[in-house]
């Protein structure tokens, strides 16, 4: 697999370095999945795009660009990828480059002064992103405790004397277990969120609870369990089941409760 | 790359909070060397350690390296000086130790989520509080812990029932994701 | 009768679970030496550390004994432990956190463009690595993050100047925007 420029592989498949999108493969859905996942975000994702085609990170033409993050953004959403907000975010800004590089530029004034790329801003947050990125790496290389090296403790041969401690107690020992299992709740919640849920799914879920139980509210269709994700996929569902004109939404005003009917 | 047999027990020797056994460094040495061969590596360093100020015995467990009585007195006022304090990582270490046992290194590192320290896993030994209980029988057969008598007196408890109830949701966290 | 220095300071390397600097080893060391004996003597174990599986190293904190890399991999084998690896998303947080120190967690959000997750800023926490140093003086008064000597000596470093060179580009770039 050829290497796009010299950017880092972003992903392994199957041991091998990840860095070219290839065009006309197949990519089994699970590989492209984890591809996908590696991206820690937005200035990732570009960098990802910028770097592949050796494009000049001072002079990025906005356009294709943000088509092709546009496509990526799809293709996560797809594949049912938690998808953070920034995502989208960076999607509107450039939309709003584009449209910016549109507009004619201003004749530089009396000092000399241009007016500002609508590209400027974008640049430097790519290009000190790239160079956290950067130390990340060599900070990860540096040889590491209990990775790289194990400091050595030799127990002597005689026990030091055991009143020098703090005395421990059963509560410290509880409370150490529950701090454990504290944390445990948030990475199991962490767990969920990464469950796949499926707007496909949940359509199927919707249209049975509707035309088993009539109109309901938005709200009391949506789960507090599943978070934020989980009123994502719901409202995706609902939009699609709309577009495929199964239900009906209706909102007496902006900001009211949304009422969702099914349609025969 | 393989390192002198030699240097490969010493280092495993000198890493080990406990002490290993003939056959356990065996099963770790790479290639696999004779219990013969072994046997001469450890006499080696015994005769070298001899001029240093720790020295490699055999306890009822295995070899272990450890400093010599002549520098007892350095080594506690060492411990005098700044006593050792009990971290949050010790606490939750010996706190996994008594609500899960038996458990294995490892898996203690998997609930905790960052390595355990050597030094940690010592000082629970030298104090007597767990000790070694045979050897998962899973590849690699990592040491099972358990907590000892000594435990259960120095905290006052009667038996592992006394520890105060922990919800079962920890237990089931553990386990492989079923569904 | 005291052992020699170099055994002396030999004895509390390998004793000491953390490691010691050239003041507390002085301190600790009968009949107290200059500080230029003691940098002689760590030398002198320095050398004779060559040829075996451990080394003597400064780190931040002090001095330390510890397994050379090339041992490790056994060793780990020996805990059935794979030791643990730290997301992109991690290491990135505590770069940004050694190299532009103080920062607030908006700070690092907005050089990474997302969200830092709690779980992250906890781990970091956990493992000593950073810790809060005070509030920036803005509205909301958010926490400052500075690393602590435990990162300088979990990353082998002796202080945050011998940071891979990166720093300098990183540590120049533009002030935190006041989000």
């Amino acid at each position: 697999m050829p290497a796009g420029g010299d950017a880092p592989p972003r992903a392994r498949v199957a041991g091998e370095p990840f860095t070219a999108w290839p065009a006309d493969l197949y990519i089994p859905p699970q590989a492209l999945e984890v591809f996908l996942e590696r991206f820690e975000g937005p200035l990732d994702l570009l960098l990802y795009l910028i770097r592949r085609q050796n494009i000049d990170i001072r002079d990025i033409p906005v356009a294709r660009v943000s088509e092709q993050y546009v496509a990526y953004i799809r293709l996560m959403r797809e594949l049912q990828l938690d998808l953070a907000g920034e995502y989208l975010l960076m999607a509107a800004l450039l939309t709003e480059i584009k449209s910016r590089m549109l507009l004619p530029r201003t004749a530089p004034d009396e000092d000399g002064a241009d007016e500002e790329d609508p590209r400027a801003e974008l640049v430097r947050r790519l290009e000190a992103y790239e160079r956290l990125r950067a130390a990340a790496e060599q900070l990860d290389a540096l040889p590491r405790v209990g990775r790289d090296v194990l400091p050595l403790t030799l127990p002597a041969s005689v026990t030091p004397p055991p009143a020098a401690h703090e005395p421990l107690t059963v509560a410290a020992l509880h409370a150490a277990m529950l701090a454990i299992r504290e944390r445990q709740r948030l990475q199991a919640h962490h767990r969920i969120d990464a469950e796949p849920l499926s707007v496909r799914e949940r359509m199927h879920q919707l249209l049975r609870r509707l035309q088993a139980a009539g109109p309901a509210s938005f709200v009391s269709l949506l789960d507090p369990a599943e978070g934020r994700e989980g009123v994502v996929v719901t409202l995706l569902a609902l939009l699609e089941l709309a577009r495929e004109r199964c239900i009906q939404l209706q909102q007496a005003q902006p900001g009211e409760l949304l009422h969702i009917s099914p349609l025969a | 790359m393989t390192a002198p047999l030699l240097r490969q027990v010493q280092a495993l020797l000198l890493a080990s909070p406990e002490p290993l056994s003939l056959g356990r460094l065996r099963e770790l040495c790479e290639p696999t060397p004779t219990a013969g061969t072994l046997r001469e590596a450890i006499a080696a360093l015994q005769r070298e350690a001899e001029p240093l100020p720790f020295e490699l015995v055999e306890v009822a467990a295995g070899f272990r390296y450890q400093l010599r009585a002549a520098y007892t007195a350095q080594v506690h006022r060492l411990w005098q000086v700044r006593p050792p304090r009990h971290s949050r990582a010790l606490l939750e270490t010996l706190a996994l130790i008594a609500y899960r046992q038996p458990v294995t290194r490892g898996e203690i590192e998997s609930v905790r989520g960052v390595a355990v320290s050597t030094s940690i896993m010592r000082t629970l030994l030298d104090e007597g509080w767990i000790r070694a209980a045979g050897q998962r029988e899973v590849p690699g057969r990592p040491t099972l812990y358990v907590t000892t008598p000594a435990f259960l007196s120095d905290f006052n408890l009667r038996s592992l029932d006394q520890l105060p109830v922990i919800a079962m949701e920890l237990a089931a966290a553990e386990a492989p994701p079923e569904s």
